[in-house]
């Protein structure tokens, strides 16, 4: 598996006529590669996100997934699908089980041999106890492991994290944690956090977005721990 | 940061010019000669009197709407498929020019209709259809006023100024069968124009012209003044990225 | 070689509109929200019918398709916003797009969604009629006007629910937009539902009807051509 | 005649309202003309300033 590489390019995206929430941002993520994107509220960071998984279209410029446009007919529903998005939002009918939820999906993407890659995906996140329970049942928690365990069905070969530690307890994000570090590997990983520490443990290249523009980009060879942590609160102390 | 200036705006810009100054001079012509030979030159009408010169307002008022809800359809179909800006800016500044002249030509119509058919308003056919094509078209400028000014808009209002147009002769043609299938009212609807003497059938068409031109007029400046709050607004959400 | 309509992969729509209206239904199901909810308030209305307008059986038949016809679009707006609004309180319609999901197909799984929950309407509010006012609605032609009168209904209130979904004031929103687009519809089908019941012979009818199955046709297209631009962000 | 007020009513309206839309968009413009310079000198300013 070669992984997937990402290309933005003069990416900008408004939602109010005169209002760029990005603008002009340039970024190129290689196969393999794990990106931690940091940075404060309101800086872009979830409205990146979007645009790279093809649910928010670019208003300005290109978002390619292995060359391909996620938004160029059945060529882009194939990039689409080779895609994982994990929000804060856990996208997930309340009413239906946990089964349900993940055999819609899986059906949605077309996987083949549904019932096996189902119950590897939960016991991945440790949910197979759980999974005739209604998801609106569930503890925060549980429905976030569920949402990961959705959006690692088809096995994608990029994964795109929303903060996907808010609303966890301790325990919860150390097997979300250790989770990114093992049972992700081979893949490409884009991440945003506002949990410095973490974000830094699971990736290896780290973005500091503000305002809409790429603020700082660096490879964690080129730094350390404790330089990147003091640059990022200078950046954030700076903003108004 | 050189480029985020607001000289980098994409869109054509209209400079106020010679279209702006013909057009304003043209319709003042034209609409002071339009109302001489309404309110003057052209005979009055032997059954109705004075009130049936109502009718060289009403009918261009009426027209001039219809013809803004035109442009509103021919644009939200230019939007949708080029995805620039001016076709939704001119769909919405037709949409409010319609309106306008569509509510003179129904309150016209009804001043008219008072001493001639003794009521004010008739759900008839074109009655109803007027009502319900400005109905339509409040509703959408409700809908740009609530979704707020961005794509996701311009696309919905888009949608509906399709949808919105393409309902209106659905519209004419149930108000018609409902009333054929139904007692009509006894009033008559013909305007009867087929003995019109030729003054006022001149009059009417000149009125008509002048009426267009207007249209044309405001709906330059309209859209003039859309691009410059359009400016300011980039120019300032330029100088809060500073 | 695949089957293509309108550019699209037939065989693959039809199953995802299939998952997703399973998907509906289970939801409803569960829940069990809209439905009921709907009922409930087409009864309300069908009580203040018959005292604002003081029904007997004199001047019923003359009244009865309009109310019929007045208390299914109220009732059926109030299912149709739920419909959407119920999609985006968890962005769940978000989760559904980031499968390699045609919209269409979310078109075609919603309108059939609302299509079946008002036709169930439907059915409970004319044998509510027979009971309440004892006029005689099982005519042939009208089982042919309802339904044409609900799909239509369905094939465009659909959209007009989508795009109202984010808005400030959808509530109100909704019926203002879709109110006048509905009018045509709503004359042919109290029209043809009264004349209906005046026993007419089909030739009468007939403008009716296709006047119905061409509203429906012409607001299936739009939509299902349209939808996209509405749910894309 | 009595139908010929009809007809001065419905012309006198005619006009208030165009020319009642004509002062409101003028109005407009030359308020949102104001704004425009009164940026783009607070722009130029700034640029000095950068330089």
């Amino acid at each position: 598996m070669d992984g997937t590489n990402l290309t933005a390019i003069n990416l900008g995206k408004k939602f109010h006529q005169h209002q760029f929430v990005l603008r002009h941002l340039d970024l190129h993520v290689k196969p393999n590669q794990r990106v931690g994107i940091f940075g404060p509220n309101g800086a872009g960071k979830t409205t990146l996100l979007k645009l790279m998984t093809g649910l928010f279209r670019p208003t300005e410029g290109t978002i390619e997934i292995d060359g391909i446009s996620p938004f160029s007919g059945a060529e882009g529903a194939r990039i689409r699908s080779s895609l994982g998005f994990v929000s804060h939002q856990t996208y997930l009918y309340n009413e239906m089980t946990v089964l349900e939820n993940l055999d819609l999906h899986g059906k949605l993407h077309g996987i083949k041999e549904r019932r096996t890659r189902i119950i590897t995906s939960l016991e991945n996140v440790g949910m197979t106890d759980h999974m005739n329970r209604p998801v609106g049942q569930l503890s925060r928690g549980m429905q976030q492991r569920i949402a990961l365990a959705r959006s690692t069905l088809h096995e994608p070969e990029l994964i795109v994290f929303d903060e996907p530690d808010t609303g966890l307890d301790d325990f919860a994000r150390e097997k979300l944690q250790g989770f990114m570090q093992t049972g992700l590997s081979e893949r490409t990983m884009i991440i945003t956090t506002h949990n410095l520490e973490l974000g830094m443990a699971v990736t290896d290249r780290w973005i500091i977005l503000l305002n809409g523009v790429i603020a700082y980009d660096i490879d964690s060879v080129a730094t350390t721990n404790e330089d990147f942590s003091y640059t990022y609160k200078q950046i954030m102390s700076s903003t108004p | 940061m050189k480029d985020l200036t607001i000289n980098s705006t994409p869109q054509k810009q209209y400079r106020p010019g010679t279209s702006l100054v013909i057009t304003a001079i043209a319709s003042t012509v034209a609409l002071s000669v339009g109302f001489y030979m309404a309110l003057i030159y052209a005979p009055e009408e032997a059954l109705q009197g004075g009130a049936q010169r109502i009718f060289y307002l009403h009918v261009p008022a009426l027209w001039v709407g219809a013809l803004a809800f035109l442009v509103v359809f021919i644009s939200s179909l230019g939007y949708l498929f080029s995805r620039n800006t001016i076709w939704d800016i001119i769909a919405r500044s037709s949409a409010e020019m319609g309106v306008i002249f569509l509510t003179l030509g129904i309150v016209a119509g009804a001043i008219w209709a008072r001493p001639i058919w003794g009521i004010w308003y008739s759900f008839d056919p074109r009655g109803t259809t007027t009502l319900v094509l400005w109905l339509t078209y409040v509703s959408y400028i409700m809908l740009r006023s609530i979704v707020g000014s961005g794509p996701r808009t311009s696309r919905l209002s888009a949608f509906l100024g399709i949808v919105g147009f393409i309902n209106v002769p659905l519209v004419f043609m149930a108000t018609r069968w409902w009333r054929t299938l139904h007692p009509a009212p006894t009033i008559v609807t013909s305007d009867s124009e087929s003995g019109m003497p030729q003054e006022m059938f001149l009059a009417f068409l000149v009125c008509l012209g002048a009426f267009t031109i207007f249209y044309a007029f405001l709906m330059i400046y309209r859209v003039q003044l859309e691009q410059i709050v359009e400016r300011v607004q980039t120019a300032r959400s330029t100088l809060g990225l500073f | 070689m695949k089957k293509r309509a309108f550019g699209k992969d037939l065989p693959g729509l039809i199953q995802q509109t299939w998952l997703l209206l399973k998907k509906d239904a289970l939801v409803e199901l569960r829940s069990k929200e809209s439905i009921p909810l709907m009922i409930v308030f087409c009864i309300v209305s069908l009580v203040i019918f018959n005292f604002t307008f003081d029904l007997r059986t004199s001047n019923v038949t003359l009244l009865a398709p309009g109310i019929l016809w007045v208390s299914f679009i109220f009732s059926g707006l109030l299912g149709l916003g739920r419909s959407f609004t119920r999609e985006t309180e968890r962005e769940t319609l978000a989760g559904i797009r980031l499968a390699p999901v045609d919209p269409a197909a979310i078109y075609l799984s919603k309108m059939l969604a609302c299509f079946f929950s008002v036709t169930i309407l439907q059915l409970l509010l004319t044998f509510l009629m027979v009971v309440f006012f004892d006029v005689n609605l099982a005519k042939p032609f009208v089982a042919v006007a309802l339904p044409l009168g609900s799909l239509g209904f369905a094939a465009i209130g659909t959209p007009f629910a989508a795009m109202t979904m984010n808005t400030r004031a959808r509530e109100a929103l909704l019926p203002v937009l879709l109110l006048p687009v509905l009018l045509p519809l709503v004359l042919a089908v109290v029209s043809s539902t009264a004349l209906a019941m005046d026993n007419v012979e089909w030739n009468e009818i007939s403008l009716w009807i296709h006047f119905l199955i061409g509203y429906d046709v012409l607001f299936l297209t739009i939509s299902f051509l349209g939808f996209q631009i509405i749910v894309e962000e | 005649m009595n139908n010929a007020i009809f007809a001065f009513i419905a012309y006198a309206l005619l006009w208030a309202m165009l020319i009642a839309y004509i002062v409101i968009l003028a109005k407009r413009q030359s308020e949102m003309r104001g704004q425009l310079d009164e940026i783009e000198h607070a722009l130029t300013t700034q640029d000095t300033k950068q330089e």
